[in-house]
């Protein structure tokens, strides 16, 4: 419970600065996914009670930036740029490549959770496409293998310092 | 028998006749019809095979199954101007209900023969095999007229048989009503 | 890689001539790493840290390149003109002095010190620079209409809510050279009268944000932002505001709400955002690469900026390169250069010895032009006639391997995920138009398709809302101007030249 | 009450006078020309969303939303040219495709507007491929049910909850055609905190998706509502 008691204070701090203002939802959003990881119902009920906000108005702005996420992510995530150039140059390929060996649909996380294949509309790496990021780190000219041994090797816990 | 009457056919897809019903409930003006028209085909005729040479068609009810479609078909290619009658034709109306469930035709079988609470429930195995998806009939083939309506009223039917009898293209502006 | 350097050159006791920095993009990102030695604009790509030794012994010590790994693609910074990214990769983004160094801040004191207001927006109205957002509206008109609005107190955002996949020319701005966007709201915000900005900026960059973010803060301690600036009775406040994924924020009035914690869904004009903006308050709404061409044609006079480009469209313009092309990055060319030059000259070609097909100018709701049009300069008129439009500037060649239908399908679909959903057009009628191309890339279509394609697309790009509906159908309308052969072999002979369409089907043989 | 000056435009070439700030689709009604609208309604805020008041403004080849767009001086406006009445066809389309809109099984037979619109202008079929949404309709409240199969995301009901009632119980999630109508936190209506049970979304709601069980229809529509309670606000 420490652990998150220290999380309601630092979102309480957050809302402080902002001085509980409605038109700073959207970064109460940005910093609340920050300290949570995500946004569940209980959250977006409390930041609604804060800034005296109608919690549909809440729900509503939540749900209509696809960077809120609502449901708890994986404990590893696969991002795949969706922009025009990866595209082009077959990021679906390497989609469906990696849905097929980690067992998982885009959009959603592995069974045991430790995995999630989510989406962004360009990162603006064009020049590298296809791009792919896992957890922090981008792979550029990405291509099916190296993704996946990627992929494995993060799973496995191995630190891969090569860009 | 003229040979200068409009050889006229009407046909029953999937849908309940009301149409149909709407059809013979132009009543008296069916008299000033029938001077004009010959009815080459119909459900309440018995004419067993789709005649060649039909110049208006006037079909009722959705495309459901197999045998509509080629019926739909075979219609098409004997027709001149082809005319949906009524919602069922024209926008699938009741019979497309089921198009919201996957996998509809298999729902709706199940539901109809198993769902009752009967020991010998079985699908038959002689009806026509349901289409996916039941459609109106202008995704399947070109339609020249439409006239909608839950049924579509008589004077409407009438409004447009006779403009198109005397060559004229009849208007749906405030006409069109649905349901 | 940076220490790498600065070890090598302690190594040969070269620090007090040789000072090794960090910058931001130098726009060349396929061959990255990258290492630019001035004097002499020397860059090497590719470099390893092995490389960094060997550069700074034999070209900084003994003064010879090393050829081998020279960046030798004369073209693409032959027929380039750097304006707006003038600093970028000459400078460290992160140090207020480098930009000062080189002129930073000079136009701002130029205003505060010797020019009115007026005398400011006049300025840029003789310049002719238009926003380089995508739509061309005349900046100094936006700033006068702004400046004349009676309501205070004034807003500026600026729009770094680059949101089209394919673009990335306003996050690399950011990211080399974040003062030149600062100085340019400042002077905005000195001609029309405003004392807070804003910038909105996509949170899925995070080097931009933190390179801003610090911007912001040594701007503050030198008294640049703030209260009495450059101890004049001039304020001016920055923050930055973060997107979160929404490609419709993009839109003008669609920005705003999103500014006010929002759903991001534009609102039809009049009134227009110069009178009504942010909070119902006059409002300039400019991309960021405008302003950061305001600091330049302040400092150097309209008469100097009216000699780049066209004399109708003037200045430059930063394109992302990006495709099937030998030499993809940023670049900034010249109004009124042609796209064979772009993607000859600069880009080198197509890549992988293919043959062209087409050329995607303006992002997603772009139009995809064929080889003749390459002859076509580049200038929102010119761009506007053949079907396409400026947009953000991303230009994405496509080789044989690409099918148009499917390539107009992409952009279709990436148009309706990101439709706000407010108007019928775009939401309702965007989605039915995605099925008639999902029926024919899989053999369904009818030819009666291609009818109700083009009347559906007509539809939407003359009765959407915002600019989002109404040029989200480019795509759709140039293939079918352009490659329209391809949509009736998909439908008569199910056929794909590209064998990119029809895959579930071959799949099942 | 200083009364705004009156300005002069031609609408369909009939000269009018309405105050400065009248909206052409306001200007247009109260002398007997009626613009369709699905989303407008007299005594909320407008909205912009449903494009079918688009009307021709002589000078400019762009459309005008006539909801919002203010009459101006010598403007002349044209409201049913046959480019506008092919789009206003068109629109209605993709909004019968766009969902579950089946007539002669909708509890709004007879009263929707949308129906009625088809009706006026002649569209006797909808060339677009139709999609059947699959959307659960929400009973568990007392007596309001939302079928959001039939919604064609108007705002009237979110916009009178937030306008006229006052407690936003209403508003969308989502975008694109994901769009939808929510209660609270995306709950169902039964338990929805924030509902008053005012039933003024249901009167005003153009289709069928909104409606109250076992209630005749006609009894339920009252689209005037939210200008007549507006007008008595007003009063002094």
């Amino acid at each position: 419970m420490a652990t998150s008691d220290n999380r309601r204070i630092r979102l309480e701090k957050v809302l402080k600065e902002h001085n509980y203002q409605e038109s700073a939802l959207l970064e109460i959003l940005h910093s609340a996914q920050e300290i949570y990881g995500y946004l569940d119902r209980n959250l977006l009920m409390d930041i609604a009670g804060s800034l005296n906000l109608p919690p549909s108005h809440v729900y509503g702005v939540t749900t209509f930036y696809s960077f809120f996420k609502m449901r708890k992510p994986g404990e590893h995530i696969v991002t795949a740029c969706l922009g025009t150039a990866c595209y082009v140059k077959g990021v679906e390929q390497i989609i469906a490549a990696i849905e097929k060996e980690f067992n998982l649909k885009r959009g959603g996380s592995t069974a045991d959770g430790k995995l999630s294949l989510l989406f962004t509309r360009c990162i603006g790496a064009c020049a590298m496409a296809p791009a792919i990021i896992i957890d922090d780190q981008v792979i550029g000219k990405a291509t099916k293998e190296i993704v996946i041994s990627k992929i494995k090797n993060t799973l496995g816990g191995i630190k891969d310092e090569t860009v | 028998m003229s040979a200068k009457k409009t050889r006229v056919a009407t046909v029953w897809l999937s849908g309940c006749s009301g149409c149909h019903m709407s059809f013979l409930d132009q009543d008296e003006r069916l008299i000033e019809l029938a001077k004009k028209i010959q009815i080459v085909h119909s459900p309440i005729a018995d004419v067993k095979e789709f005649p060649e040479n039909v110049d208006v068609t006037l079909i009722e009810g959705a495309v459901a199954n197999e045998e509509q479609l080629e019926m739909l078909k075979k219609v098409r290619t004997r027709t001149r101007v082809l005319v949906s009658l009524g919602d069922c034709a024209v926008s699938g109306n009741v019979a497309a209900l089921r198009n919201s469930w996957n996998n509809s035709d298999m729902a709706v079988l199940e539901r109809a023969y198993k769902a009752p609470e009967d020991l010998q429930a079985a699908i038959p195995n002689m009806v026509p095999k349901l289409l996916i998806k039941a459609r109106p009939l202008h995704e399947i083939v070109k339609v020249d007229f439409y006239i909608p309506g839950c049924p579509p009223s008589a004077d409407l039917i009438n409004y447009v048989l006779t403009e198109l009898l005397s060559g004229r293209t009849p208007s749906m502006e405030g006409r069109a009503k649905y349901g | 890689m940076l220490k790498a350097f600065e070890d090598a050159v302690k190594e040969f006791g070269v620090e007090n001539i040789c000072k090794v920095a960090r910058t931001g993009c130098i726009g060349t990102c396929s061959v990255g790493p990258a290492v630019l030695v001035d004097p002499g604009d020397y860059l090497y790509q590719c470099v390893t840290l092995e490389n960094a030794r060997e550069i700074v012994q034999k070209h900084i010590v003994l003064g010879e390149p090393v050829k081998r790994i020279l960046y030798n693609n004369e073209g693409y910074f032959q027929k380039q003109q750097r304006l707006v990214l003038r600093n970028a990769g000459k400078i460290d983004p992160t140090r207020i002095q480098d930009y000062i160094s080189v002129g930073g801040y000079f136009a701002l004191a130029k205003c505060l010190a010797t020019m009115t207001p007026q005398g400011v927006v006049d300025e840029i109205t003789n310049s002719g620079l238009r926003g380089r957002g995508g739509a061309g509206f005349p900046v100094g008109q936006k700033w006068s209409l702004v400046a004349r609005a009676h309501n205070t107190p004034k807003y500026i955002v600026a729009n770094l809510d680059e949101g089209d996949p394919g673009v990335f020319a306003n996050r690399t701005l950011a990211e080399a050279d974040p003062h030149a966007i600062i100085e340019g709201m400042l002077i905005a915000g000195y001609a029309i009268g405003a004392q807070k900005g804003y910038i909105y900026i996509r949170s899925e960059y995070p080097l931009a944000i933190q390179t801003l973010q610090k911007a912001i803060a040594q701007a503050k301690d030198m008294n640049l932002l703030g209260d009495n600036i450059l101890e004049t009775q001039h304020k001016f406040d920055l923050e930055l505001r973060f997107g979160a994924g929404a490609f419709v924020a993009g839109e003008e009035t669609a920005i705003l709400v999103s500014v006010e914690g929002r759903r991001a869904q534009p609102r039809p004009r009049p009134p227009y955002p110069a009178n009504q903006g942010l909070w119902t308050k006059p409002t300039l709404i400019q991309n960021v690469e405008s302003l950061a061409n305001a600091p330049l044609i302040v400092l150097n006079g309209w008469a100097w900026f009216k000699s780049f480009g066209l004399p109708n469209c003037t200045g430059t313009k930063c394109f992302s390169l990006t495709g099937e092309i030998n030499n993809p990055g940023l670049i900034e060319v010249p109004m009124g250069i042609t796209l064979r030059e772009i993607v000859y000259d600069i880009g080198g070609g197509i890549s992988n010895g293919k043959k062209f097909k087409s050329v995607l100018v303006g992002g997603p709701s772009g139009g995809c032009l064929p080889e003749p049009l390459l002859e076509a300069p580049i200038d929102y008129d010119s761009l506007k006639k053949v079907g396409a439009i400026m947009g953000s500037g991303g230009i994405v060649v496509l080789n044989e391997n690409s099918c148009m239908v499917d390539t107009a399908r992409y952009f279709t679909d990436f148009c309706i995920e990101e439709s706000c959903g407010k108007c019928t057009p775009c939401r309702a009628g965007l989605a039915r138009v995605k099925e008639i191309f999902d029926r024919i890339t899989t053999g369904e279509g009818e030819l009666n398709d291609i009818d109700i394609l083009e009347k559906a697309s007509e539809y939407i790009s003359n009765a959407s809302l915002c600019g989002l509906g109404q040029t989200a159908p480019n795509p759709i309308l140039t293939t079918l101007r352009y490659f329209r052969e391809e949509y009736l072999e998909h439908i008569v002979d199910k056929k794909c030249r590209a064998g990119v369409c029809f895959k579930n089907e071959k799949a099942e043989e | 009450m200083t009364l705004n000056p009156m300005i002069t435009l031609k609408i369909d070439g009939v000269q009018i006078s309405v105050p400065e700030g009248t909206t052409i689709l306001k200007a247009a009604k109260d002398n007997g020309i009626l613009i369709p609208t699905l989303c407008d309604l007299e005594g909320l805020t407008p909205y912009g969303g449903c494009r079918l008041c688009l009307v021709e403004v002589t000078g400019s080849p762009k459309l005008f939303p006539a909801c919002i767009t203010p009459a101006s001086p010598g403007m002349e406006v044209t409201t049913n040219s046959d480019r506008l009445k092919d789009y206003r066809r068109t629109a209605v389309q993709m909004l019968m495709a766009e969902r579950v809109h089946i007539c002669a099984v909708c509890v709004a037979n007879d009263h929707c507007e949308l129906q009625a619109l088809a009706n006026q202008l002649g569209v006797d079929h909808v060339a677009l491929e139709r999609n059947f949404t699959r959307e659960q309709i929400d009973s568990s409240h007392d007596f309001l049910v939302i079928d959001r199969n039939r919604c064609i995301l108007c705002t009237r009901c979110i916009r009178i909850c937030d306008q006229i009632e006052g407690v936003h119980t209403l508003d969308l999630k989502l975008r694109s055609k994901n769009t939808e109508v929510i209660m609270d936190l995306d709950e169902s209506w039964g338990n929805s905190c924030s509902c008053t049970s005012c039933r003024k979304c249901a009167k005003v709601c153009p289709v069928g998706a909104i409606y109250i069980e076992g209630e005749p229809i006609t009894q339920t529509k009252n689209r005037d509502v939210a200008e007549f309670i507006t007008a008595r606000r007003n009063r002094k």
